[in-house]
This record gives C-alpha cells, sequence and structure tokens, in this order.
C-alpha cells in the first residue's frame, strides 16, 4: 500500500476504444502508469479512477494480471465520473489507486471446465478471467463464453472474442431478433439453458444485469451446477475502496474489501442489501 | 382546559368508523419526559395518545411523508389522514394545501387550542436546574413530576418562544377542535425577540452570524424537520435528486454543484440563507428547526425577519388561508420599490 | 503513575503542559516532533447552550454532563482535504499532499464512553489498512478522562454494552472527581508524559484518597442506567430481524436527519468529493466530509437504485452495524452507551428501545 | 473579522482594489442597455461581469447568494422598468423577491452596498454606465468581500 491511501498515482490514457455508441456508450481505455509506478492486480480485483475536478469512480480492471504495461477499463457512460471519461483523449492524464477488493480463485479453478456467463457491460469484470485462461489453456479445460446484450451493437469485445473462437467455445446472443443475426436469439440465461454446459468438473462465471444474474443462476442450478460450483460479482456506491467510508456493505462485509467477488453459496448467506 | 380523553375518543371515533385511515398524532417516548410522533391505525391505540407541554413537533411533516408514500407506491388514498394539530400546525397545513401539496379532503384536522400557553422550551427549563419526568397543562401553568415531587410553574416562564409571541393559538382550519380560542391573549408581543437582535449594530450582527454559520454541523436536521422543505430535489445535494434509470449522463453530470458538503462557514451561510429565503412566505414559525438543531444555531431569527418583511412590507401573513396567493408569487402595485435605481 | 490533583491545580497543569516541550508522541516523527514544543489543551465549555470542546482559554474546568458532539473530531475532522489539484489543458494534473499539522491535542473531560468510541474508532481507520490521516491526527491526540460519579443524562447505558462510567478504555489519562480534588492515573506512556510535564502540581495519593476512588468509582458504577437488555444476544437477534417489517414501524416517525450519526462518537462514515475552486485551469481540493447512512443519497447507485432506500432500511444498518456487524468483524458492540442518538433525536427514535424491541420480536 | 480589515487597509494603501461585480441582466433591458453603453463607447469601468438573464423576475436568490459565495464583491440585479416587463409581471415578482434578498443580507451583517437593483431600459446605456459607475465607487471603501466567499486555498 501507498504512504498515502488517498492520493492517487498518476496514469496515461494510451488507448481508447469505442465499444458501444449511444446513450449508454462503452469506451474501454488501456491506461499506463506515468511515473513508471503502478500496481500488479489479480482476476476481478477493482481499481479506483479519478477525473480530478470530478471525482473518483470504481471500476472492475479488465484486463489479465499476465498484461503489466496497462491496465484496461471498460466504462459505460452513466454517471457524473464516467460521463467526464467519455470526454477523454488518448494522452490525457487520469488518477488511479487499487487495486481493491479480492479476486476470482483462478487458481483453484485449474483443470476444470469454465463457462463464463457475461451481459452487456458485465463481460468486462470477468475478461481478465477469460483472457488469463485462454492465455494459459493448457491448464483448463473446455472454456466456453456465452454472451448477450440487447442487439447487435450492443455487443462489447466483439473483435477480440472472435478471436478466442478456436481457444473457446464462443455463443452469442441478443434480446431481439435481427436481420443477418446467426446466433442465438433471446436472452443470456435462455442461451445457457438451451446449449446445456455439464456442470461436472465445471465453474460457471456470470456478470451482467442483476436480473439477468439471477435468472442465469436459476437456469444453472436447473443444470445441475451447485452453489459452490457458481461465482458472480456484486457491486454498490463506493467512495474509499478501503472498507472505511462505510457505504458498500451488504451485512457486516465491506464489497470494496470483501467482495466483489462471491461464489453463489456465500452469496446466499447475504443479506440482499445490493 | 382539554381533557385528554376528549382527543383519544375523537382518534377512536373516526378510527373506529373508518372516516379516517389513520391518525397522526403524540404518545409518550422512552426518551425521559418527551412526547413523541406517532401514527396510529388501530382504534385501540387510541388511549396512547397524549397531550402535554412538550407535543412540540409540527406533525404536518408526516402528512407529506404520507403523500410522499402513496405517490411513490402509485396509490390512492381511500379515506382521509387525522392529524393532531396546533394552531401554528394547521397553518402549515394551509400552506401545504395552498400549494396543492393534497387537498382540503385529504385531511382531517383534529385542532388543538393552546388556549393560555403552548409547548416547553426544554433549554428554559433545564435553566432553572428542573430535571422532569414528566409535564402537563394545567391552565396558565405547567406541572412537572420531578424526583422533588410536583413542581408548577407559570407556563410563560419555560414556554418557547415562539409561543409566547404566538398571535393565534388557536387552529383556525380544522374538522373537530379541543379547548377554548384564546387567540388575541396576550403574552409576548410578535417578534420581540428579533426585536431585540435588530438592536445590534451590522458589524455586531456580523460577528454572531459568522459565529452561527461556522457552528452549523449541516446534519440537516432543519431541512428534514420541515413540513416546508419537502422538495424532492435540494440544492444542498447535488446528487440527491430523483435518479430513474431513465436519467441521462449529462443531467447527473451537469447538475450545479450550488452548495458544497464541507461544512464551513460560506458553504452553511449560502445553505441556511437559502432555505430562508425559500421558507419566506411559507415558514409559519413553528420553529422545529431551531428546537431540533443540535448545536442550537437561533434560525427562528432568521425565519422571523422573513416573516415580518412579509407581513410589514406586503402584507402578507402566512398560512392565513387555502386559496391565498403565495408571497413570492404574487405581488402589489404597492410594494416598495424605493432600494431600486 | 497515580497522582492527586487539587482543584484549583488543574490550571497549573495545563499550563504546564502548553508550555512544556514534549518528546514523546505515538508514530510522531523526529522531524515533526522538533517542531512541536507544546500541547493544546482542548476542555468541554458552555457556550450558546451546548457544550462542546474548545481549546485555547488556560482555564479548564470540569463541571460539564457530556459535551454535545463527541470528540471523534480531533481525529476525524468534519472536514478534511486529501490533496489539491490543478490540471492546466494539456499537461499532467499537480497533486500537493495535505497532510494534516502534527499539533498534539490533550482533550480534557473526555467521559468514558468517548474514550470507548476512540477505541472503536482507531480499529475502523486501522483496520485492513491505516487510514494515511486518521493515523496522523490521531498520534497526536491524547485524551486526558473524566470519570462518570453519575451518569450524565437520562440516556446513558455505558454499563450494558460493555463499557462503564469509570472505564479507562482509550483514555491516556483518567480523573476521578474526588470532591476537592482528582484522583489522576495514567493509562498510557503518553498519559505518563502529560503528567510528568506537569509533575510539580500532583502529590502522591495516600491511602484514603486510594480507598475513596474506590468506593467512587464502586458508587458510579452502581448508579441506575438504561439497559440494552442482553447484549450478547443482540447480533444473532439482529441478524434474525433482518427482514422484519419492525424496521420500518420503528422508523416511522424518523426525519432522516443526520443528528444520530454526526453526533455519535463511532460513526465513522464519510464521502470523498472534488470541491473545485477554478474552472480553468481545473482547481480544487478532493475532500473527505462527515457522511451518513442516514441520508437517502448515501447508498444511491448512479443508476437510482439505492440498496437502502427506505428509512427502516436505514435504521436497521445503523442499529445493525453497532450491535451486529461491528461484533462480527471486531468482537464488540460499536455503541458505547452515551445516549447523544437518543436524547438529541427529535422525534423520540431510541436505540436502546429499538434494539430491546428487535430482539424481543425475533423471540 | 481583523483577516478581512487587514486585506482593505492594504488594498487601500496600494490603491489596488478592483472590486468584481457580477450583474445578472435582463435580456430584454439591460443586457441590450449594457451593450448600448459598450457600442456608444461610454467609458465606465470594467468590473462587472454580465450574466444575460430572460427576465429579472427569473433571478434565484440562490444565484446571488452563489455570486457571493464565489467571491463576488457586489452583485447587481437590472430588469426592465415597472410597467415594460416582456413577460407582463416578472419585474414586480423580481421587486419582491430581491427585496427579501437584500434584507436577508443586510441582517446578517453583509454591507447594504454589495447587492443592487436597477432598471435600465434597453435605451438607457447612459444609466447603465452610471449604475456601474456608482455601485464601483460605493464597492471599493468596503474592500473585498470575504464574509461569504468560500474558502479558494
Amino acid at each position: 500500500m501507498p504512504d498515502n491511501i488517498y492520493l492517487p498515482e498518476l496514469a496515461r490514457i494510451a488507448h481508447i476504444k469505442e465499444e458501444i455508441s449511444g446513450e449508454r456508450a462503452i469506451k474501454t481505455y488501456r491506461v499506463e502508469p506515468v511515473n513508471g509506478g503502478g500496481f500488479e492486480h489479480n482476476c476481478g480485483q477493482c481499481a479506483m479512477l479519478s477525473i480530478f475536478g470530478r471525482g473518483e469512480m470504481m471500476i472492475s480492471i479488465a484486463s489479465s494480471p499476465l498484461i503489466t504495461e496497462y491496465k484496461q477499463f471498460s466504462v459505460m457512460r452513466v454517471g457524473r465520473v464516467s460521463a467526464a471519461f467519455h470526454e477523454l483523449d488518448v494522452g490525457d492524464v487520469i488518477g488511479i489507486r487499487g487495486p481493491y477488493g479480492n479476486s476470482f480463485p483462478v487458481d483453484d479453478w485449474r483443470g476444470k471446465n469454465l463457462v463464463f456467463i457475461g451481459g452487456g457491460v458485465g463481460l468486462a469484470p470477468i475478461w481478465p478471467v477469460i483472457t488469463t485462461a485462454v492465455a494459459q489453456r493448457a491448464d483448463f479445460k473446455n472454456i466456453s463464453v456465452f454472451y448477450g446484450a440487447r442487439s447487435p451493437r450492443d455487443l462489447m469485445y466483439k473483435a477480440e472474442l472472435e478471436r478466442l473462437r478456436g481457444d473457446a467455445d464462443i455463443q452469442l446472443s441478443v434480446d431481439k431478433a435481427e436481420e443477418g443475426w446467426k446466433e442465438f436469439c433471446g436472452f443470456v440465461p435462455a442461451n445457457v439453458l438451451d446449449k446445456k454446459p455439464s456442470p461436472n468438473n465445471t465453474i460457471a462465471i456470470t456478470c451482467g444485469p442483476p436480473i439477468m444474474i439471477k435468472f442465469v443462476i436459476q437456469n444453472l442450478q436447473q443444470l445441475g451446477f451447485a452453489d459452490e460450483q457458481i461465482y458472480t460479482t456484486i457491486e454498490n456506491k463506493m467512495k474509499c475502496g478501503l472498507g472505511k467510508c462505510g457505504r458498500c456493505n451488504v451485512g457486516k462485509d465491506y464489497v470494496c474489501t470483501k467482495g466483489p467477488v462471491y461464489s453463489w453459496a456465500q452469496l446466499k448467506q447475504l443479506p440482499e442489501e445490493y | 382546559m382539554i381533557n385528554i380523553q376528549d382527543m383519544r375518543d375523537t382518534a377512536r371515533g373516526l378510527l373506529t368508523k373508518k372516516e379516517v385511515r389513520a391518525v397522526i398524532g403524540y404518545r409518550r417516548s422512552t426518551n425521559g419526559m418527551l412526547a413523541e410522533p406517532v401514527v396510529i391505525t388501530d382504534p385501540a391505540q387510541a388511549d396512547e395518545l397524549i397531550w402535554d407541554p412538550t407535543c412540540f413537533h409540527n406533525l404536518s411533516l408526516y402528512l407529506v411523508e404520507d403523500r410522499k408514500f402513496l405517490t411513490h407506491v402509485r396509490k390512492t388514498a381511500d379515506a382521509p389522514i387525522a392529524i393532531v394539530a396546533k394552531g401554528c400546525d394547521a397553518r402549515s397545513i394551509v400552506v401545504l394545501m395552498q400549494e396543492h401539496y393534497f387537498e382540503r379532503k385529504d385531511v382531517y384536522i383534529i385542532g388543538m387550542s393552546c388556549e393560555g400557553s403552548g409547548v416547553l422550551d426544554e433549554r428554559k427549563l433545564a435553566a432553572k436546574g428542573i430535571r422532569a419526568t414528566d409535564a402537563a397543562f394545567d391552565g396558565d401553568d405547567f406541572v412537572f413530576a420531578t424526583a422533588q415531587g410536583e413542581q408548577r410553574i407559570a407556563a410563560r416562564e419555560v414556554m418557547a418562544d415562539r409561543c409566547l409571541e404566538c398571535r393565534e393559538p388557536f387552529p383556525k382550519e380544522h374538522n373537530a377542535v379541543l379547548g377554548e380560542n384564546k387567540t388575541g391573549r396576550e403574552l409576548n408581543a410578535p417578534f420581540t425577540a428579533l426585536h431585540r437582535f435588530e438592536e445590534l449594530d451590522a458589524g455586531a450582527r456580523w460577528k454572531f452570524w459568522e459565529h452561527q454559520f461556522e457552528r452549523c454541523i449541516r446534519c440537516f436536521a432543519c431541512r428534514s424537520v420541515c413540513p416546508m422543505c419537502y422538495c424532492e430535489e435540494c440544492v444542498v445535494d447535488s446528487i440527491s435528486f430523483p435518479v430513474t434509470g431513465q436519467t441521462s449522463a449529462e443531467e447527473k453530470a451537469n447538475r450545479v454543484r450550488w452548495i458544497e458538503r464541507s461544512a464551513t462557514r460560506p458553504e452553511n451561510m449560502t445553505y441556511h440563507m437559502t432555505r430562508v429565503l425559500h421558507l419566506a412566505g411559507r415558514c409559519i414559525d413553528c420553529n422545529e428547526c431551531e428546537r431540533v438543531c443540535p448545536v442550537n444555531i437561533p434560525l427562528r431569527l432568521l425565519n422571523n425577519k422573513m416573516e415580518r418583511e412579509a407581513r410589514e412590507e406586503f402584507g402578507y401573513e402566512p398560512g392565513a388561508s387555502i386559496g391565498g396567493p403565495s408571497l413570492t408569487a404574487s405581488f402589489l402595485d404597492t410594494d416598495p420599490g424605493k432600494f431600486i435605481r | 503513575m497515580e497522582k492527586i490533583l487539587g482543584k484549583t491545580k488543574i490550571d497549573d497543569w495545563v499550563a504546564a503542559l502548553s508550555d512544556h516541550p514534549q518528546e514523546v508522541g505515538r508514530g510522531c516523527k523526529a522531524a515533526e516532533a522538533a517542531t512541536t514544543t507544546h500541547w493544546q489543551v482542548s476542555a468541554p465549555v458552555l457556550e450558546d447552550g451546548i457544550w462542546s470542546y474548545q481549546s485555547g482559554s488556560g482555564s479548564v474546568q470540569l463541571e460539564h454532563s457530556n459535551t454535545t458532539q463527541p470528540p471523534k473530531g480531533f481525529s476525524f475532522p468534519q472536514r478534511e482535504v486529501f490533496f489539491s489539484f490543478e490540471q492546466i489543458k494539456g499537461e499532467p494534473p499537480k497533486l500537493t499532499q495535505k497532510l494534516p499539522q502534527a499539533t498534539r491535542h490533550a482533550v480534557f473531560g473526555v467521559r468514558p464512553c468517548d474514550g470507548c468510541g476512540a477505541v472503536r474508532m482507531d480499529k475502523v481507520f486501522s483496520d485492513h489498512v491505516a487510514d494515511t490521516y486518521y493515523t496522523a491526527r490521531r498520534s497526536n491526540v491524547a485524551y486526558v478522562g473524566l470519570a462518570c460519579n453519575q451518569p450524565q443524562g437520562i440516556n446513558c447505558f455505558c454499563l450494558s454494552v460493555g463499557g462503564s462510567p469509570v472505564s479507562s478504555d482509550g483514555m491516556d489519562v483518567l480523573m476521578t472527581d474526588l470532591g476537592d480534588r482528582y484522583f489522576v492515573a495514567a493509562v498510557t506512556d503518553t498519559g505518563k508524559a502529560l503528567m510528568a510535564a506537569g509533575n510539580s502540581v500532583f502529590s502522591e495519593p495516600t491511602a484514603a484518597d486510594r480507598k475513596q476512588l474506590q468506593q467512587t468509582h464502586a458508587e458510579a458504577i452502581a448508579q441506575p442506567q438504561r439497559a440494552i437488555n442482553n447484549l450478547d444476544a443482540a447480533p444473532a437477534k439482529l441478524k434474525a430481524s433482518f427482514d422484519s417489517p419492525l424496521w420500518e414501524e420503528l422508523a416511522r416517525a424518523c426525519i432522516g436527519c443526520g443528528v444520530c450519526t454526526f453526533l455519535c462518537p463511532t460513526c465513522h462514515c464519510f464521502d470523498i468529493n472534488d470541491e473545485n475552486t477554478s474552472a480553468t485551469p481545473i482547481k480544487g481540493n478532493r475532500v473527505r466530509t462527515w457522511d451518513n447512512c442516514q441520508f437517502p443519497d448515501f447508498t444511491m447507485h448512479t443508476s437510482g437504485h439505492n440498496p437502502r432506500e427506505s428509512l427502516g432500511s436505514r435504521l436497521r444498518q445503523r442499529v445493525s452495524h453497532k450491535f451486529q456487524y461491528f461484533h462480527e468483524n471486531f468482537g464488540m458492540p460499536q455503541c458505547t452507551g452515551c445516549g447523544r442518538c437518543i436524547t438529541e433525536c427529535s422525534v423520540g427514535i431510541d436505540i436502546v428501545n429499538v434494539v430491546n424491541k428487535v430482539a424481543e420480536h425475533a423471540g | 473579522m481583523s483577516h478581512s480589515q487587514a486585506e482593505v487597509t492594504q488594498a487601500e494603501a496600494s490603491g489596488e482594489f478592483e472590486p468584481r461585480i457580477v450583474a445578472f441582466l435582463c435580456k430584454w433591458c439591460s443586457s441590450a442597455g449594457s451593450d448600448l453603453a459598450g457600442v456608444s463607447r461610454m467609458q465606465y469601468p470594467s468590473n462587472a461581469t454580465p450574466i444575460t438573464v430572460p427576465c429579472s423576475g427569473s433571478v434565484s436568490p440562490m444565484y446571488i447568494l452563489s455570486a457571493f459565495k464565489k467571491g463576488a464583491d457586489g452583485v447587481l440585479v437590472s430588469g426592465c422598468h415597472i410597467g415594460d416587463c416582456h413577460y407582463i409581471e416578472g419585474n414586480f415578482l423580481a421587486r419582491r423577491k430581491i427585496h427579501l434578498v437584500k434584507e436577508l443580507l443586510g441582517f446578517v451583517g453583509i454591507e447594504p452596498d454589495r447587492f443592487r437593483m436597477s432598471w435600465v431600459s434597453a435605451a438607457e446605456g447612459a444609466k447603465y454606465s452610471n449604475v456601474i459607475k456608482d455601485f464601483v465607487e460605493d464597492l471599493k471603501p468596503l474592500g473585498p468581500q470575504n464574509k461569504m466567499k468560500a474558502d479558494r486555498s
């Protein structure tokens, strides 16, 4: 931890990619430390990003820990700070502090099948696990990625997903049928039920809108997944990221330090306060 | 003299006959001798209701809360809600109706006349060194139960200033009323405390307010307790405004931060002055804001100043009539304008 | 170190502290210690009708009931600038840290419930990772406590939450009023140093003093107080009552203000905001301010979704944090029984009553 | 107190103090009046930062307090003469509201000369320049406004 836990390091925007345009635009940023600082992180951890004069926001780190030269963040434009983020250009300098929170127990999953189920911008928090598993392909058995959004235009990481084909079974879906769409049409949970991934020696990792997660879990359970085999992440409003400011707790746990990653077995024990 | 049983019978009757869906009143709290607000729906609870000199609260706040709740759950009320209201409280209900927050038929006002007295000022009692466990009205006196036995004190010695200066200790707007109308009783002249303060020169006034505004801890008790502070969106919190899934990022990003969260003098001052101006012509001097302030900022002086300006310069009396115009949305050709260049 | 201090001599001690160069200080770096030559003494003063800690008068009279605000602000001020920033378009931002000045505060007249409060605050701000700003301030704050010979108000309940009116938890020095003199006991090394600074004003306690001390403490503990009925059972009862409709009922009169939390000796929640002072170039401060769980926007997501939207859920958070979550995390209740949140609540929300009622309903 | 007095003394000694005025000008009259003063090459001090508003009646007390909080030494609200409001009664409403603001500022001890209202029509360029001239003259002896100004350090 740095001397001053609230003082961000400076980081430069090295690359910006517009994933999705429109009202709820999503952009992906590659961020490099300015003064050779930086920090290591694990899959699933988050960082507090600053725009000075606007404030801070907690965003999950979307790049694999294997990548050390930059960190990647996919930011949806929804609030005060994220709106300012979308105004940034390559070369602009922001603040960053972290990493915060727990992480996916990826090492425990070696030798297992992995099923990733993402919806909308919810692909970003599980993306480091996907890319790490693919980079260490031999350590894992089958890898499948279910990913869906409202329409083909709302799918992020499209090119990256295409590149994963071969290493992973990629199952895309859109909510509404559209001209030329050849893959699954319907909600993500339905796609999962349709393709019936086997629960044998498998871990399912899901992230997306709360309503999607709810049905994904129901459907996974229907397919025979035990609570311990299902992992997800939760989010709450955060200010400090250090378990002190008092607002992100779910029961006794501050999500910023004890979360955001929970197995469904763990999450079931917590009150529904997120 | 009001017989408490009459108030309970009124409440019980209304609930039994289902003429109202609830009664907002006072009951004994677990915090010493004080009363606390209660909402009862069961006629059997009517005997919990009390009426004594610690019934400070302006319960019309809960009419606002009730309305907000109904809006939130998208329900319309099937019957009016009843409220126990003093003269001042009734005036605030009038202001709320004047502003169309709810309609006359939505409320059943059980008026309580303060007759010859009013509510207690706890600080005045403490200054007399009295630690009481119970307080009761008795004519023009308050009777306190203390460890040393019963103690009777002339109400005007320990009454709240605002009650001493009250011009209308009787709820003119009511459905039922208990107690005699003693409007016109002679206690202190209106604005006595204000006049005393205004004898200070500008420098001394600034010194006073500089000190007071430094002390605010921005707990917002004054705002929260005020029935007139019902805005969904308040200038002091740039993020606390109605946000839905449809609210755009621009709207959130472009929200003006009129007042920062830091409880520094300029921010506190801007907050309090904004509040006072927003209450001009709406504040009916229930003085709950000052009572609930944990650090005793004399907010009544500010509200009184506006009230007196409205009265003397514009002939405006807040809470006088449901159909009347509001102070700042109306004008007279004769309004003062000499200060304009 | 245990001494006797005549009541008339307390100002001499204060004077000695104010003048005396100090070298002992917890976590105080040598360089800072060299520039810090004295303690700034604060003590309760009655002004504007309330007791509050004030410094600089040179005279300390410990005749107060408890202060309206606890002394938590000495280490956790309501407003704290973390750093200032300046960003000229096209250039990297310049950040300037604003670490607290190393002023040393000796706070006199701290009541035992507030000493216990400091213990809880220390836990929060050192758990997981030490809070830079809190730690810097806290290491320069010393509490000179005053035992409560009688409860300071009708809502005291320290005994039922594991405290005591004569507790020295969190104190550096604990004083006990023995009529015309104080029995002064050092609790920490800092306390010893404080007493050593005023060495000449103290006298040695006699056997009679010690006997009177014991008797005074025994009598203080025997004084009747309000009580949480079963503290040990509270965490489980609260846990079982998470979804209870009782919360909305108990919060029915709540006005959603911040009195209970801002005046609480253990409430520590805060907000962090950028307060801008210039638009071009962008200049301003990143500021920490007190925040509290009773305000609706405290937990509101940017989407508008609010996990604790209702007053009932917010009352549940406050009470469960004090009596369940904190217990689960640190093995003690967070509440210290000072009674401020009860006394100062304008609508009668009473934490003792709430905990007891919830426990009763949980069966 | 001593802080602000010290600043005043310093400013007076060096003769440097130039008050900053925030002027809320109705777009139908005073704003045009200020333009007229400009195009007519009238000489008047440049201390005022004009903010054009749709009507003097649209000036919320919040704007005025905010201007002081942001460090304005003086605030001016200027609208159409009574009877000339584009919205018929906006300036009547302003007159009432502004009266209250003015009274409140004075009540808490802010120098009355720091806040001013004027009626300036589109044809009154000269009047506008006089209003500003007078305001600056009246503000100069008062020195910087520090009572409401937020800490900018």
